[in-house]
């Protein structure tokens, strides 16, 4: 799979050392910024590899389905990319990725590379309100990268670099539901199984089972069900601006999420919240996962003008 | 009757684990399926056959190193959660008898001692989350209560048995830590797969004992 | 559905006469080209809309789920994206779309607009060699798009975009697998079955059955049996180049494209054909159908040349 | 006994029409699933829906462009292959009356002779193809039977009868147009679904004469 996307996109990716499973850009490392560096399990594709390269991340560490990368790996990968004004490791709230990530940067720090961690950890679903760092990360991530990605594209310092994500976390939320499971290849057997007119709210992006199973609703149900969750949890007032992430998991088609969208829009319109810059599309999935999730990014100038950056990755190309 | 581990012991432990695995990989998935994201056994039965391969390889390790770097390739092979903290644990035991030849009871106390710290420093866990820690921690206080008047053999069958219990004590646990704490309640019920692995490697190094004595 | 992609791509779609199934790129008419117009049932997003923007299409016509749009609708396009040098159809072969493509192309003439059609019929399981009219359109549309719209931009005349579109249509080639069926929404149940272990060789975009039903086979067994049949009909040479486009019918993952994408890589290694410019994703699906195509396009040096045009549209950018 | 048929006539088929294709929606669309897209029935019905509620909104439109303009509206709502040839066939029915008030057995069978010569052309479909042709055709040839000595009842009966068993006969031919060529030799044994809709259709102009008559 990996060398299949190497394959295909020579002109924008690599690997670092020779190892298949650490890609950098092609042109890593580059000098004269913080270098953006996520990893984690594999299928959750364009996240992670989807999104190396200009304007977003400068490698990305991959593990075997669902696992983390190895700290060897992401040690590797550290040093491939840095280019001497520190490394940022941003990626999702997961404990094995924590333990990988946080021995390889005790490593990197061994050998003189500054590291910052960034945890993502979008989504609601997982832990109440006020218990916010037990979250975890999900479709959340691609706004991460972006700004992390624009804002080290500024030339600025890690710690700037580290506080201007941190910020934008602050305003990331993200909430799924899932309607059929994945299969983990050499598991066997379906992570968990939904009755056939049972949804799932807020499983997991590998298919942990989520937090309450209900009937099946309506689409436009559904969605304003999600909007108010969200709402309630990062409050977004009149006139002000919100990007919109509709994501499928999947196998859920694009037409699904279109309608899915038209109602999000509806809804703002009616709260005279203007949306700005969404993204519809296969942005974090769970290999073959139906379902889909909505995160919202509340805006401000700053933000908006690091959302408008350009970007150029082999899923995500922005002039 | 007192118990002395080779070199050999180690590698012939090793060989076990990896069958052990092999053949329970299909239950831990299901049991991780049911509270994690369902890959617990195969991420097992990777890592311990990652291990038997490398021992393949360099078959002249002294025991340190067959913790050390055989560990090493586990989380390098497996990644995930349960392969750092496997490294984490093989290395600190590797380092708690770092050049011994040979290793008694006293030693495997120490090494398992060492390991639960290293994973309780690594995962920040500690006992009654629903972890691995939940079978090693039990097994580690029979292996205490050893000293010059008890038998060894009866330890280690206690440690085995502690164990088990301790996997099972984890039904009626609700998981808060790793991905199983996004379940909530919901875990309530399950084994935790952390735990019963704890168990099934201090089974098969017990068993491997008791059948060598 | 077609509300929600609209309010997504402001800035890069419009509708035509305030009809939502009517659909143009934002600038249109564009004057002084040639306008590239197609259209089909719904349900194969990113077919038809995403394809809708500068380097591709002026102008889709959109119907229900697997049915062809109107015959008026097609007309009232065809006015709106008339930018005065004439319009190609340029549409998959299926005799629903031909009937009222043929109708409205009928009444656009009565009104002075030249019309042109080229059908897209890349499939090679549906008819034999010899018999090549015959055929289905499927993946292969998108390349066609590519030619169609990048020689278009060079404002040379209908008859020569007409030509050389077909000329490319000679050298494309597809062919398709499919593991699972979709479900026409309304129609209730899907529209073929597969057992588990069964899977179908050429069926058709819309849940057609195919052509024949094997055992499953590994990726890369399937791969090489698919290659084999695709070289068969078209026959490429060693040191000739090819692109190639790896697509996802909907519900496969990009992680199986990219495996199968490696598989069609060293094939293509060990015959000493060369990759150029591929194409891994969803380009052309059936809803949530599970399963993938492959499809070849034999270049030139004047098709790689237009292969390299710039195009900006939803759901493909390229510089 | 002869028929006449007047404006309120031809608009109680219609809601007739509608009815009968709400019905008869899933058959359809299995018939269709087995040699080609599965949407057949819904597809019909959307189309009878839409002329219907089109008759509503304009109560006065004469026969002719009830037939005309109503046929348009179906192929704007249904787009479609069967959407475009029920248009064809619609238009070229209307044209086939144009100005008159009423019909009677000539002009039905001069509508229906005229529909299957435009879903000839436009279809470039001939009978024996498995198609909507191969039920229209044989209705067609009992009512050219119909002269001044027969009962225009029975030619109605005959009518119906034969529409019935060219849908049928449809079962042993393989479909050579259309998606469902693509079937081959699997579309063997399964009955057109376009070629059951021409039964239905008429079945149903049939028995709301029967019935009124
Ligand atoms: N923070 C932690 N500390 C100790 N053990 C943990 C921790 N998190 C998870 N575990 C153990 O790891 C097991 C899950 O391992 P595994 O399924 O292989 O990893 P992953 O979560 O990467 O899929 C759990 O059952 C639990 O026993
Ligand atoms: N070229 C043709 N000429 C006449 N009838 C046709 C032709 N192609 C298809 N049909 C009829 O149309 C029916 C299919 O209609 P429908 O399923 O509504 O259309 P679609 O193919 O657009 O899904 C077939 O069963 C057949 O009777
Ligand atoms: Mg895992
Ligand atoms: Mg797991
Ligand atoms: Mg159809
Ligand atoms: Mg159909």
């Amino acid at each position: 799979m990996l060398e299949g996307i190497l394959n295909a996109y020579p002109n924008l990716l690599k690997k670092a050392n020779g190892e298949i499973r650490t890609i950098t850009r092609a042109d890593s490392p580059v000098k004269g910024k913080v270098s953006i560096v996520t990893g984690g399990g594999s299928g959750h594709l364009p996240v992670f590899m989807g999104y190396v390269g200009k304007g977003l991340l400068d490698g990305a560490a991959i593990g075997n389905v669902f696992a983390s990368p190895s700290m060897n790996q992401i040690l590797s990968l550290t040093k491939a990319v840095h280019g001497g004004k520190g490394v940022l490791y941003l990626y999702g709230n997961y404990s094995g990725d924590i333990m990988n990530f946080d021995m390889a940067a005790e490593m990197a720090e061994d050998e003189g590379i500054k590291v910052k961690t960034i945890l993502v950890a979008d989504d609601i679903a997982s832990s109440k309100k006020g218990n916010e760092q037990a979250r975890r990360g999900v479709a959340g991530l691609f706004y991460a990268y972006k700004i992390a990605g624009a804002c080290a594209d500024e030339g600025v310092s890690l710690k700037e670099v580290y506080n201007t994500t941190n910020d934008a976390l602050q305003r990331i939320r993200s909430l799924g539901v899932a309607i059929s499971s994945c299969t983990v290849p050499g598991a066997g057997k379906p992570s968990f199984s939904l009755g056939k007119d049972e949804m799932e709210i807020g499983m997991g992006i590998h298919g942990e089972a989520g937090i309450k199973r209900e009937k099946r609703k309506s689409a436009d149900e559904v969605t304003e069900d999600m909007i108010d969750l969200l709402l309630e949890d990062l409050p977004v007032k009149q006139d002000e601006e919100v990007s919109v992430l509709v994501n499928s998991l999947g196998a859920t088609p694009l037409e699904e999420l279109f309608i899915i969208y038209r109602k999000i829009a509806n809804i703002f319109e009616d709260k005279r919240i203007k949306i700005y810059k969404p993204y519809v599309g296969r942005y974090a999935t769970s290999l073959e996962m139906a379902g889909f999730s909505i995160t919202l990014f509340k805006l401000s100038d700053k933000f908006k003008k690091y959302l408008n950056q350009p970007v150029w990755t082999p899923f995500v190309k922005e002039g | 009757m007192n118990i002395i581990l080779h070199q050999e012991d180690i590698k012939n432990i090793i060989v076990k684990l990896d069958d052990v695995f092999k053949k329970e990989k299909d239950f831990l998935n299901e049991l991780d399926s049911k509270i994690g994201d369902g890959d617990h056994g195969l991420t097992m039965y990777r890592g311990t056959n990652a291990i038997a391969q490398y021992l393949e390889e360099y078959p002249d390790l002294k025991i340190s190193d067959i913790l050390i770097k055989g560990g090493f390739r586990v989380n390098e092979i497996t990644g995930s959660t349960i392969g750092i903290l496997i490294f984490s644990a093989m290395k600190a035991a590797g380092l708690a008898i770092k050049e011994k030849e040979s290793i008694n009871i006293k030693d495997i106390q120490k090494m398992l001692q060492d390991s639960i710290q290293a994973i309780e420093k690594r995962g920040k866990a500690s006992k009654g989350q629903k972890t691995i820690l939940d079978s090693l921690i039990p097994a580690l206080e029979s292996l205490e209560e050893n000293n010059d008047e008890t038998d060894d053999i009866s330890t280690i069958k206690r440690m085995i048995k502690n164990a088990y219990d301790g996997a099972e004590s984890t039904k009626n646990l609700e998981s808060q830590i790793g991905r199983a704490k996004w379940f909530k309640n919901r875990s309530m019920g399950v084994m935790d797969p952390g735990a019963y692995t704890g168990y099934l490697i201090l089974k098969t190094i017990g068993d491997y004992i008791l059948k060598n004595q």
